[in-house]
């Protein structure tokens, strides 16, 4: 009953410890490396970023309520939802991974051009959350097990603005440096 | 009226084991304590009275575990319990799924967690758990399995003779097995 | 359906949707500038968990009964007490909390015979690894301070 | 059921899913397709089965609260009310009159916010982007007020046994009429929209035929089961809470098709606000919790059923208490479970396009068919 070999065996075939399967989809280094170049690329890159449709449970509902109207992602130029694996190059772990879904995961992460990131979003994606209980023989504990993981956004689910800071943050590692403030939050216990 | 009605239509073919529960506390008014053979033909009769089928679930009980058919109507309101037995180590019943196309998920789930064998069953495969998967999560472990009596509300209902008689004595006719163990 | 009926029931019903977009851009922008600008998020909003401390003492209000520990769901608190020799009551030494299996529901907050914790409002927490999450209640509190 | 592979045939296999954007989740559907046209379909599930039935075994009933909001995430609340519900049946709480009135007008946003979603989502799939932003926007408004009471926006964990866990303020109430207000106003314009076009009509109109007679053989309930004229609602069959004390009709279309579904959810979303004002005007004062409930919710030994209607169907929970803290057996019955093992037949024979307008009218959320 979920032991640890069936769990591995889940991962992928050939993969066999999440060592290894952190080094899937790594970038092989360019023959000629231009630093200016380089940090262009990445420029562009922070600030366009396409994310995978990619919903598993509660958190993709605040995936999406993060694109629409009122969040609107767009402004930080990350709301070109792709269906597709192929075209994005960010993955939002949105959702509980069942052991059932890990090897659609590692398969859609493989998908993925390089280079590619990974946000966990949701308790659930991070450790496996409130479904995470002693006995417990159907979900994965935390995506990291899985896919290498680049920025973790707490919350069961997290506000869009958790999110929207969760993409702050992957831009900052991208890039090296931050774009925008941090948000002032007007705290309430004042009043 | 539906209520009685149903009761009658039930009572042809169960004319012992139905009994009529107190709604207001467990949130069904028939209860029927079937054999397991003959879950079928419960489902026959609810189907012609146009009741719908809630779920099939399964309770893990030693020495039988208890397999448990919802059952509810459309118009007005009536819920319709079946309860069947059958042995732990080798549990089985026969399927509704050709009466009711909706129970074939049902049991493929009750399947999953019970490892209950649905005789006849078109497609009996895990439903919701890995199509490999080898166990069943909701059989408890030895230790902590109970009887039926240990579960059952003490009956209290009528027998205005002895009500506080109700707390030992185990519930009538499903209540029995629970003794034999 | 006609040719050119079809085509003209087509027309209406886009020109009709057409009129609708184009009503919400004579509305008045409503947009706050996120990062910049922030608008108040209500005072229930339920974020992690924090320690309160006592205005008058300074000292934290917990009274280390552990209940919040027991009642968790996820299993995501747990607490350290001591008794020093002689002091009356328990002293806590520390609150842990695991933020990563929480699920917000409330019951410690609620089940706090002290009125001892609170919910923070850090609405827009991330971070590049699990263990930024591991919080050390009685550390936060004092870096507050 | 099964799909034989056979590869001596000229049928084509088309894997839909676990990652698909219109299955809303990670449901995967395997197709066998005769050119367009599908010749079965057979649902996989299990992609986010999350235990929550084995959790009800290892948690006490207080604890296992928190878990109704994530079983079905869009109608929360609904699901929190039908656990508190069955507790408080098989223990004999009663909660105070204004804690139920609370719980219906909180549940009837949750309702209005989940057909919004649905909404929205549902035009996304038949490849119409604008009202989804729209059905977004007044969804945000929904979340700000429950959330100003609740604490949460999505995975509620509201209700107590006895009770509400926190009273709602004068704000809360002003601010959910003046959004009533302000949804009458946005739903013509969703009529104008969506109800009216003829890309949408032509996409709906006669697929997924749903026949009374199937539908009862598979239990199907809710908008699905109103839409092919049965009128069966829990709220009204089998009354709870305060439903009986408030005025309101079933909205019921006899199409059966994709179409009539759609029309049940917005007449329903009307009859909701209808529920929310009136729960509004009568709305007693009193305290928000029973006096005397205990801190270990500890019910007697028996079993218990409460079925509530979600935004999605009947849903009902089944516990089995051995006198302890914890249930001996929690059994969620869930509506979309039901609904969903229909798309099997009611596919079969359709092309593969209106498969996509059959399983988005069924308003599918996975978490709860998967539970």
């Amino acid at each position: 009953m979920g032991t640890e070999d069936t769990k591995i065996k889940l991962i992928k075939p050939g993969v066999t410890s999440p060592e290894a399967a952190a080094k899937i989809g790594e970038v092989e280094p360019p023959l000629v490396r231009l630093a200016v170049v380089e940090e262009i690329l990445n420029l562009c890159r922070a600030n366009s970023l396409w994310p995978m449709t990619f919903g598993l449970a509660c958190c993709a509902i605040e995936m999406m309520a993060t694109g629409m109207a009122r969040f609107d992602m767009s402004r930080f130029g990350a709301e070109v939802f792709r269906p597709s694996p192929r075209q994005a190059d960010l993955m939002i772990v949105a959702g509980t991974i069942s052991k059932k879904m890990a090897p659609a995961v590692v398969t859609l992460y493989d998908q993925m051009p390089a280079p590619k990131w990974v946000i966990a979003m949701g308790n659930c994606a991070i450790s496996g959350g409130p479904f995470l209980f002693k006995g417990q023989y159907g979900i994965i504990e935390g995506a990291v097990k899985l896919i290498p993981v680049d920025v973790y956004v707490p919350g069961c689910p997290p506000r869009p603005e958790g999110l929207l800071e969760g993409i702050f943050k992957l831009q900052e590692k991208i890039t090296g440096k931050r774009f925008w403030p941090v948000a002032q939050r007007k705290s309430h216990v004042a009043k | 009226m539906l209520l009685s009605k149903t009761k009658t239509a039930i009572e042809s073919i169960f004319p012992l084991e139905i009994k009529e529960a107190d709604y207001a506390r467990v949130g069904y008014h028939l209860e029927v304590i079937l054999d397991a053979e003959k879950v079928v033909s419960l489902a026959k009769v609810m189907m012609a009275q146009g009741f719908y089928l809630e779920d099939v679930t399964a309770i893990d009980l030693n020495p039988d575990m208890e397999v448990i058919y919802h059952y509810a109507h459309t118009e007005g309101c009536c819920r319709v319990t079946g309860r069947a037995y059958t042995p732990r180590h080798a549990p089985e019943v026969p399927t509704i799924a050709g009466i009711y196309s909706g129970a074939n998920w049902h049991e493929r789930e009750t399947h999953d967690f019970f490892g209950i064998t649905f005789k006849d069953h078109p497609y009996l495969v895990p439903l919701l758990l890995p199509e490999d998967a080898d166990f069943h999560p909701l059989v408890k472990e030895d230790g902590k399995v109970k009887q039926l009596k240990d579960i059952k509300r003490a009956e209290v209902k009528e027998q205005a003779g002895a009500p506080a008689a109700g707390e030992g004595k185990p519930a009538p006719a499903g209540g029995e097995k629970g003794e034999k163990a | 359906m006609s040719y050119f009926g079809e085509i003209y029931t087509g027309a209406v019903s886009l020109i009709a949707g057409l009129g609708v977009t184009g009503k919400a851009l004579f509305q008045p922008t409503v947009t706050v500038q996120y990062p910049w600008e922030t608008i108040d998020i209500t005072p229930t909003f339920r974020g992690h968990i924090e320690l309160v401390t006592d205005e008058e003492t300074g000292n934290f209000k917990c009274i280390c009964c552990g209940l919040c520990q027991l009642n968790c769901p996820s299993h995501c608190i747990s607490i350290k007490s001591s008794k020093p020799e002689g002091a009356k009551k328990k002293a806590l030494d520390s609150y842990m909390l695991n933020f990563t299996t929480c699920s917000l529901c409330g019951t410690c907050v609620e089940g706090c015979p002290a009125d001892a914790i609170k919910f923070s409002d850090d609405y827009n927490l991330a971070g590049f690894s699990r263990e930024e999450f591991y919080f050390d209640l009685v550390k936060r509190a004092r870096e507050e301070k | 059921m099964k799909i034989e592979r056979n590869l001596e045939e000229h049928s084509l296999y088309l894997n839909m899913g676990p990652q698909h954007p219109s299955t809303h989740g990670v449901l995967r559907v395997i197709l066998k397709l005769d050119g367009e046209y599908i010749e079965e379909a057979e649902p996989v599930l299990g992609y986010i089965h999350r235990m929550h039935e084995k959790m009800g075994e290892n948690r006490t009933y207080a604890q296992y609260l928190p878990n109704m909001g994530r079983v079905d995430y869009l109608s929360a609340l609904s699901y929190n009310q039908c656990y508190v519900g069955a507790v408080e049946r098989l223990t004999g709480i009663a909660p105070p009159p204004r804690a139920e009135y609370i719980r219906v007008i909180t549940t009837e946003l949750n309702r209005l916010s989940s057909h919004l979603l649905w909404f929205g989502a549902y035009v996304l799939d038949l490849g119409g982007f604008t009202p989804f932003l729209y059905s977004f926007d007044d969804r945000e408004h929904i979340l700000d007020l429950l959330e100003s009471i609740t604490g949460s926006r999505l995975t509620y964990c509201y209700f107590r046994f006895g009770g509400v866990s926190k009273d709602i303020t004068d704000d809360f109430i002003t601010g959910t009429r003046a959004f009533i207000k302000r949804l009458r106003m946005h739903l013509p314009m969703y009529e104008t929209l969506v109800t009216k076009n003829v890309i949408f009509i032509n996409r709906v109109k006669e697929v997924g035929i749903i026949t009374p007679e199937a539908a009862r053989r598979y239990g199907v309930t809710g908008p699905a089961l109103r839409g092919s004229g049965i009128k069966y609602d829990v709220r009204k069959n089998e009354p709870y809470s305060i439903y009986p004390e408030v005025d309101f009709d079933i909205p019921v279309q006899d199409g059966c098709d994709a179409l009539s579904r759609y029309i049940v959810r917005m007449l329903e979303m009307e009859q909701s606000m209808r529920i929310i004002e009136q729960a509004l005007d009568k709305l007693p004062e009193g305290p928000v919790m029973a006096p005397k409930v205990p801190k270990k919710v500890k019910p007697p030994k028996g079993d218990c059923y409460f079925a509530v209607e979600t935004a999605r169907g009947d849903f009902g929970i089944y516990i089995v208490s051995d006198g302890t803290e914890t249930a001996y057996r929690i059994k969620l019955r869930t509506p979309g479970f039901s609904n969903l093992s229909i798309f099997a037949e009611i596919s079969r024979g359709t092309l593969l396009q209106d498969a996509i307008s059959t399983m988005g009218s069924l308003d599918l959320v996975i978490p709860e068919i998967d539970r």
